[in-house]
């Protein structure tokens, strides 16, 4: 009879006393492990599509209005862009090598690798943050509040001069400057909605930065503590996967807002 | 039940040179995406671009994600929800392309003009 | 509005089945034509899966005695059958649906009467290439392709025109055209021109009950199901009606209460009444020079010109004591030669 | 044969220290609300969808005394209500129903408490995920009845843009984040059940050897994933252009709303799935086992439920034909859209042909799962209508497509969910329910559900739109047939929470397995064990009735021990 009992006994979970990071509902720590490993990528599969929607939104309105990103890329310093993606890719590095030095039962490099990690979240939002203030100082905002300075308008123009002049662009943001602030608003109707989507989809990324460095400090503690060692570190895992995907998006939101035009 | 090697380490360990490899390949083609987009290449310029970071994306997964040496299933979630995103983008963006011909059209047209000083004029009443 | 009896006689009249509204237009038939495919195909599916499913459960019930017994757990040419046989019936009815919808988005070659419609909460304006505007009343020609240039002001909602005796539906997003064509085969107008009030009276209500019914199918707020309209399909007489529809409108020739009588047996006489009977709103009798008192403003001592242009513009500005619960009238554009027929038609209703 | 009795019913086997039942095994408050039990967690949901569904009903009921009178009078007018209260009679009665009732009825409550038993398990993969989604879909439910305090909410259900985004006066916001947070709870039901279908499946229970309730919830998972997240994002979009004032969908802006309902059909067509695929895997269940048959063409069915969660997501277009979408893609979309008849036909054939040459009890469950052919025979028929573009044009947004969905969708859904309660009840409860009341409320459901339904087909050919507070007179005679309908069917549901709640008070024992059906979760006691199973549990075809036989003694049935049970490893 005993070659029928193919499941686990219910009432056996005190079998495994010596794991004591598995739960009682898993046979093993493979199979704990594995299935944790689905539920994240289920849960990076959702973001995609979650981040799928507004890429969508981008696509429609840049395939239909192709001269306003145009003109709207220019307000954007690519520079601070590219700080924050090279930014991100090192920190991606260290998330990865914190899960290598999880696995390797390392323990001083899996805090050090986490510590920077969080530390370069910290300068991507330092970045945004001096990225933002400038814009919303300027009144280069979303939707109806889009009300840049002239003082802002000045220097995209001579931006564009400098970098080789494009005139259609000038004489665009020469026009915008010179009409009442009803009229402008009116005109530059379709700029605003690519400043809606730049704050809307680089906002959305910015809190899921934000929430990645809480689950990284989180780790920080735990990891200090010794919590995780060769057969117990998903949630290192898991975290540096979503941490990946928060540099996955970037990646993407990079050239698509600074630089192709 | 418990077959398995007590020290035994779950899932694959990604070598420390494999790390820096796939690092510096990242930050060279980021290099290389910026560098190209200040050369004005007209329509290809988004297509380029997009190219370039489905590389570098796919790079992150494979290697950063270790989803090269994962649990096929993995790598198939992953792909589907991909492929979901670019049918909804693909349906939506052809379907724009006809019926934004009605829309320029209709922002051309006097009664359009007409109707938005009508509205201003009583918006300012 | 209308009553039972005509309602009958008036379906009759139009040809309306006990599936379908009226057939109108030179699509519709086609259109009903796709259903009957349709239909018959559903209904020997449907007349098959019945009779398995209860034969089965009458024969095989459970009852003393009664065992199942074994039969094949999967049959390969009876899936391959029930997967191929829909398909391909399934190909049938999408090649022959799809080139009717094709016939019902190509506009005919030849001449192409356009209509400028304006649809916004919750009125339907009709605009004639003569300049003549009406309000949720559309008027054609019999056996001539109409197309309907819509439009939504980007400030209001979606709208969607649906003329069901046409088989036409179309919405009309905000901010940009829309187009619907169609060309009715059947005819509703029958001239007015009786000798007396009365005989008019009862021949507009008439045309009223042929007319076809047009409705807003996109929800679009408060009063959507108040945003209908009627169709009035004209004879050879389409030009003689619109001259004297644009003359009438100008007020060029026409006696204003008359006027005034003609707007109000079509657009007010729903809510308000001419002999002094309490409806969803105040009475036309007696209103004139007659004090009116508010519930939001201060009273008027005697309701005049301004009163009553004001009321037919911005109704909710002053509301009269005693209907605050009653539905809100929608505001219509309205001409001043057709206020002041209704002022005209309200002063002669002492 | 010593064994089998303490294999199937009574308690006392060798672990009694574990505790009871599920039910007494832990007592108080506070041990029901941090269960991580997901039989518990599966009660609360069934608990809390039967109020969402009371309340849903209630909005229907109020809507449809509304429509008792029409032709635009005075009187039809002011009848009940004024159109401001239909609009939102109308509104919430579909955001409840869809949100709040159809989505999580089956997968969640049934899909919770049998899932890890029909597969052997102990739990779902993530026991603690599964309470939190648990209460993110309370929190939703909460913010829904805020909405309610605040003003309701008049934009339908579909909240389409611009209406919901400049006109609505009412709690637009709240419902957004309402929506947002019950997609996140969705979400997360899914993942977890996809997760656990994949790990947790013991060495015996090859994918073959599941019954079809779980393939079906495992194609519904994976749209509640995949799909969810557009909803997600979209309902956030909504919110933030509330307060904001982005304009990604407002005109005015330069927005597009036909944008809107393009991502707002990529869930929702696909949502209608999420609805009804749980309802077929449950009539997969009842039907082989009150025929006693195995079911036919296992293999089609569990592949057909998949073909049809994957065609689900190129098909949205199907809403869009009359909105100005180009008829380039109305016609790709009503070709992909035709396709879905074809998985939809196989599963009734393959239904009608398990009812050949078997052995049919007239049980409750069996009632509704009779119904549910005739109803998914109507409601997938008359869906051939809408997918072909002219019948599409006439009948879109009129009560032809009110009838349509209602039929195979929420008659789906409402007759899968009752058949599934009066399937689980005494695996539930411990208890069972009388069997001619159970047949008597399916039957006024049934008489009720037609008449409501059927004169909407006619009126909507017709030309009835919907979302109509008033309507012309010529329609008023179907209406009233409609409303008749209406009550039958709430006097239908009087009658079934009547009879359970008597089953709950002095209802006789339940014994194990009462019906004879072969899949694992029979095999637990009545209620089941806190940990399922007291004793292992004997993998083998969830079909095979010659594994089980009548047993005196309990009134039941039990589980033959050894045969058929091979186990490779």
């Amino acid at each position: 009879m005993s070659s029928t009992a193919t499941a686990e006994p219910a009432h056996a979970h005190g079998h495994h006393g010596h794991e004591k990071n598995l739960a009682h509902h898993f046979d093993t720590m493979e199979q704990q492990f594995d299935a944790g490993k689905i539920g994240i990528w289920l849960f990076l599969a959702t973001e995609v599509l979650f981040f799928g929607g507004l890429f969508t939104v981008y696509s429609i309105y840049r395939a239909n209005h192709p001269q306003l990103y145009h003109i709207g890329q220019y307000f954007l310093t690519w520079e601070m862009g590219a700080i924050n993606t090279a930014v991100l890719i090192f920190s991606s590095l260290t998330a990865a090598w914190a899960v290598r030095a999880a696995q390797l039962n390392q323990k001083k490099i899996l805090v050090s690798m986490l510590v920077i990690t969080f530390l370069c979240a910290a300068t991507f939002m330092v970045v945004k943050y001096f990225e933002y203030s400038h814009k919303i100082h300027e009144g280069v905002l979303w939707g109806q509040a889009f009300n840049p300075s002239d003082a802002e308008l000045n220097h995209v123009i001579e931006k564009i001069e400098h970098k080789g002049g494009d005139p259609k662009a000038i004489e665009f943001l020469e026009a915008i400057k010179e009409r009442p602030v009803a009229e402008k608003k009116d005109m530059v109707a379709p700029l605003q909605m690519f400043f809606s989507i730049y704050f809307f989809m680089t906002g959305l990324h910015g809190i899921h930065v934000l929430v990645g460095m809480g689950l990284i400090a989180w780790l920080i503690v735990r990891a200090s503590k010794g919590q995780f060692n060769n057969r117990y570190f998903a949630p290192v895992d898991s975290v540096a996967l979503y941490w990946h995907i928060v540099d996955l998006i970037w990646i993407f939101l990079f050239p698509l807002f600074y630089l192709i035009g | 039940m418990s077959k398995h090697d007590e020290h035994h380490t779950l899932g694959h360990v990604m070598p420390a040179s494999t790390l820096i490899n796939v690092f510096l390949a990242l930050i060279v083609l980021t290099v290389v995406t910026v560098a190209v987009a200040q050369k004005d290449l007209g329509p290809l310029n988004v297509w380029v671009a997009l190219f370039i970071a489905s590389i570098k994306g796919s790079i992150v997964c494979a290697y950063f994600m270790h989803l090269k040496y994962d649990k096929k299933l993995n790598l198939l979630i992953f792909g589907i929800s991909v492929v979901l995103v670019l049918i909804m983008i693909t349906f939506t963006i052809v379907d724009s392309h006809f019926y934004y011909n009605n829309i320029d059209s209709y922002q051309q047209s006097e009664t359009f003009q007409a109707a938005k000083a009508a509205a201003a004029s009583s918006a300012a009443k | 509005m209308m009553s039972l009896p005509a309602t009958a006689m008036t379906l009759l009249d139009k040809g309306g089945t006990f599936w379908f509204p009226p057939s109108a237009s030179t699509v519709s038939s086609d259109v009903d034509m796709v259903f009957e495919l349709i239909f018959w195909i559903c209904t020997a599916f449907f007349i098959v899966i019945m009779a398995m499913t209860i034969g089965f459960a009458v024969k095989y019930r459970h009852r003393p005695g009664h065992k199942s017994e074994p039969s094949p757990g999967h049959s390969a040419p009876l899936e391959i059958t029930w997967s191929l046989l829909p398909t391909t019936l399934l190909a049938v009815i999408f090649i022959f649906a799809t080139e009717v919808y094709f016939k019902q988005i190509t506009v005919p070659p030849g001449k192409v009467y356009e209509i400028e419609v304006t649809a916004s909460q919750w009125n339907w304006k009709f605009t004639y290439p003569n300049g003549l505007s009406i309000d949720k009343e559309l008027h054609i020609p019999r056996d001539q392709t109409v197309r309907l240039v819509m439009r939504s002001l980007d400030t209001d909602v979606i709208h969607s025109l649906f003329i069901p005796a046409f088989r036409v539906k179309q919405d009309v997003m905000p901010g940009r055209y829309a187009t619907v064509w169609f060309q009715a085969t059947k005819s509703t107008w029958l001239k007015v021109d009786g000798a007396t009030p009365k005989e008019q009276e009862d021949q507009m209500k008439e045309n009223l009950d042929r007319a076809f019914n047009l409705y807003c199918t996109e929800y679009c707020g408060t009063d959507h199901s108040a945003m209908t309209a009627k169709v009035h399909v004209h004879d050879s007489d389409f030009n003689v009606w619109l001259d004297a529809a644009y003359r009438e409108s100008k007020g060029i020739g026409v006696d204003p209460v008359e006027l005034g009588r003609k707007i109000y047996l079509s657009n007010c006489n729903t809510c308000h009444s001419i002999d002094g009977s309490r409806n969803k709103a105040p009475t036309f009798k007696g209103l004139w020079d007659s004090k009116r008192e508010f519930t939001n403003a201060p009273s008027v001592e005697h309701a005049n010109e301004d009163y009553i242009k004001e009321s037919m513009e911005a109704p909710q500005k002053r509301i009269v004591k005693g209907y605050e619960n009653e539905n809100p009238m929608t505001p219509q554009s309205y001409n001043d030669a057709q206020i002041k027929g209704i002022i005209e038609f309200i002063k002669s209703l002492k | 044969m010593a064994g089998e009795v303490s294999l199937n019913g009574s308690m006392h086997g060798t672990h009694d220290h574990v505790g009871g039942n599920y039910l007494n095994a832990t007592k108080g408050l506070k041990s029901w609300l941090l269960t991580l039990d997901h039989k518990r967690i599966g009660i609360m949901y069934l608990v809390s969808v039967c109020i969402a569904l009371a309340l849903g009903g209630t909005f229907a009921l109020l809507l449809r005394t509304k429509l008792l009178h029409g032709g635009y009078t005075p009187e039809a007018a002011a009848f009940i209500g004024s159109s401001k209260d239909y609009n939102q009679w109308m509104t919430l009665h579909g955001a409840v129903m869809v949100f709040l009732f159809m989505i999580p009825a089956i997968p969640a409550a049934f899909g919770n408490f049998v899932l890890p038993m029909m597969l052997g398990a102990k739990d779902v993969a993530f026991p603690k995920l599964n309470l939190f989604s648990y209460y993110l879909y309370f929190t939703g439910t909460v913010m829904f009845l805020v909405v309610l305090v605040m003003g309701g909410l008049d934009t339908g259900w579909t909240m389409y843009a611009p209406y919901s985004i400049v006109h609505s006066k009412t709690a637009v916001p709240y419902a957004t984040l309402a929506v947002f947070i019950l997609g996140f709870s969705s979400i997360l039901t899914g993942l977890n059940f996809i997760a656990t279908i994949h790990k947790l499946r013991p060495k015996g229970m090859t994918p073959f050897r599941m019954p079809l309730f779980l393939w079906a919830i495992y194609a519904t998972s994976v749209i509640q994933v995949l799909a969810t997240p557009v909803i997600g994002i979209l309902t956030f979009m909504l919110f933030i252009e509330k307060i904001m004032g982005i304009g990604f969908f407002n005109p005015a802006l330069g927005g597009d709303p036909l944008l809107f309902q393009h991502l707002f059909w990529f869930y929702s067509h696909p949502a209608v799935y999420i609805m009804v695929l749980p309802a077929m895997g449950v009539i997969n269940e009842v039907i082989p086992t009150f025929s006693r048959k195995p079911i036919f063409g296992y293999k089609m069915m569990a592949f057909s439920s998949l073909a049809i969660a994957f065609i689900g997501f190129v098909v949205w277009g199907h809403h869009l034909f009359v909105s100005g979408q180009s008829p380039f893609a109305n016609v790709a979309f009503s070709a992909i859209t035709l396709t879905v008849a074809v998985p939809s036909a196989i599963k009734v054939f393959n239904w009608v042909s398990t009812m050949y040459k078997g052995d049919i009890h007239f049980t409750t469950p069996m009632m509704y799962a009779l119904f549910f052919i005739y109803l998914f025979a109507i409601g997938g028929l008359t869906g051939i209508f809408l997918t072909a573009l002219p019948g599409n044009i006439h009948t879109h947004d009129t009560y032809f497509v009110i009838a349509h969905f209602h039929f195979v969708m929420v008659g789906a859904v409402i007759f899968g969910f009752l058949a599934g309660l009066n399937y689980w009840w005494p695996k539930i409860t411990g208890k069972l329910y009388n069997n001619k009341a159970g047949v008597l409320g399916s039957v006024l459901i049934f008489l009720g559900f037609n008449l409501t339904f059927l004169p909407q087909f006619v009126m909507g050919l017709k030309g009835m739109p919907r979302r109509y507070a008033n309507y012309a007179q010529e329609f008023e005679i179907y209406h009233q047939l409609s409303t008749a309908g209406a009550y039958l069917l709430g006097v239908g549901f009087l009658t079934v929470l009547l009879y359970l709640l008597a089953s709950l008070a002095k209802g006789k024992k339940a014994p194990s397995n009462p019906w004879g059906a072969a899949s694992l979760d029979w095999q637990s006691t009545s209620p089941p064990h806190m940990h399922n199973f007291e004793k292992t549990p004997l993998m083998g075809d969830p079909y095979d009735y010659s594994l089980v036989s009548h047993d005196e003694k309990t009134g039941g049935y039990v589980r033959k021990p050894g045969e058929g049970s091979s186990a490779h490893h």
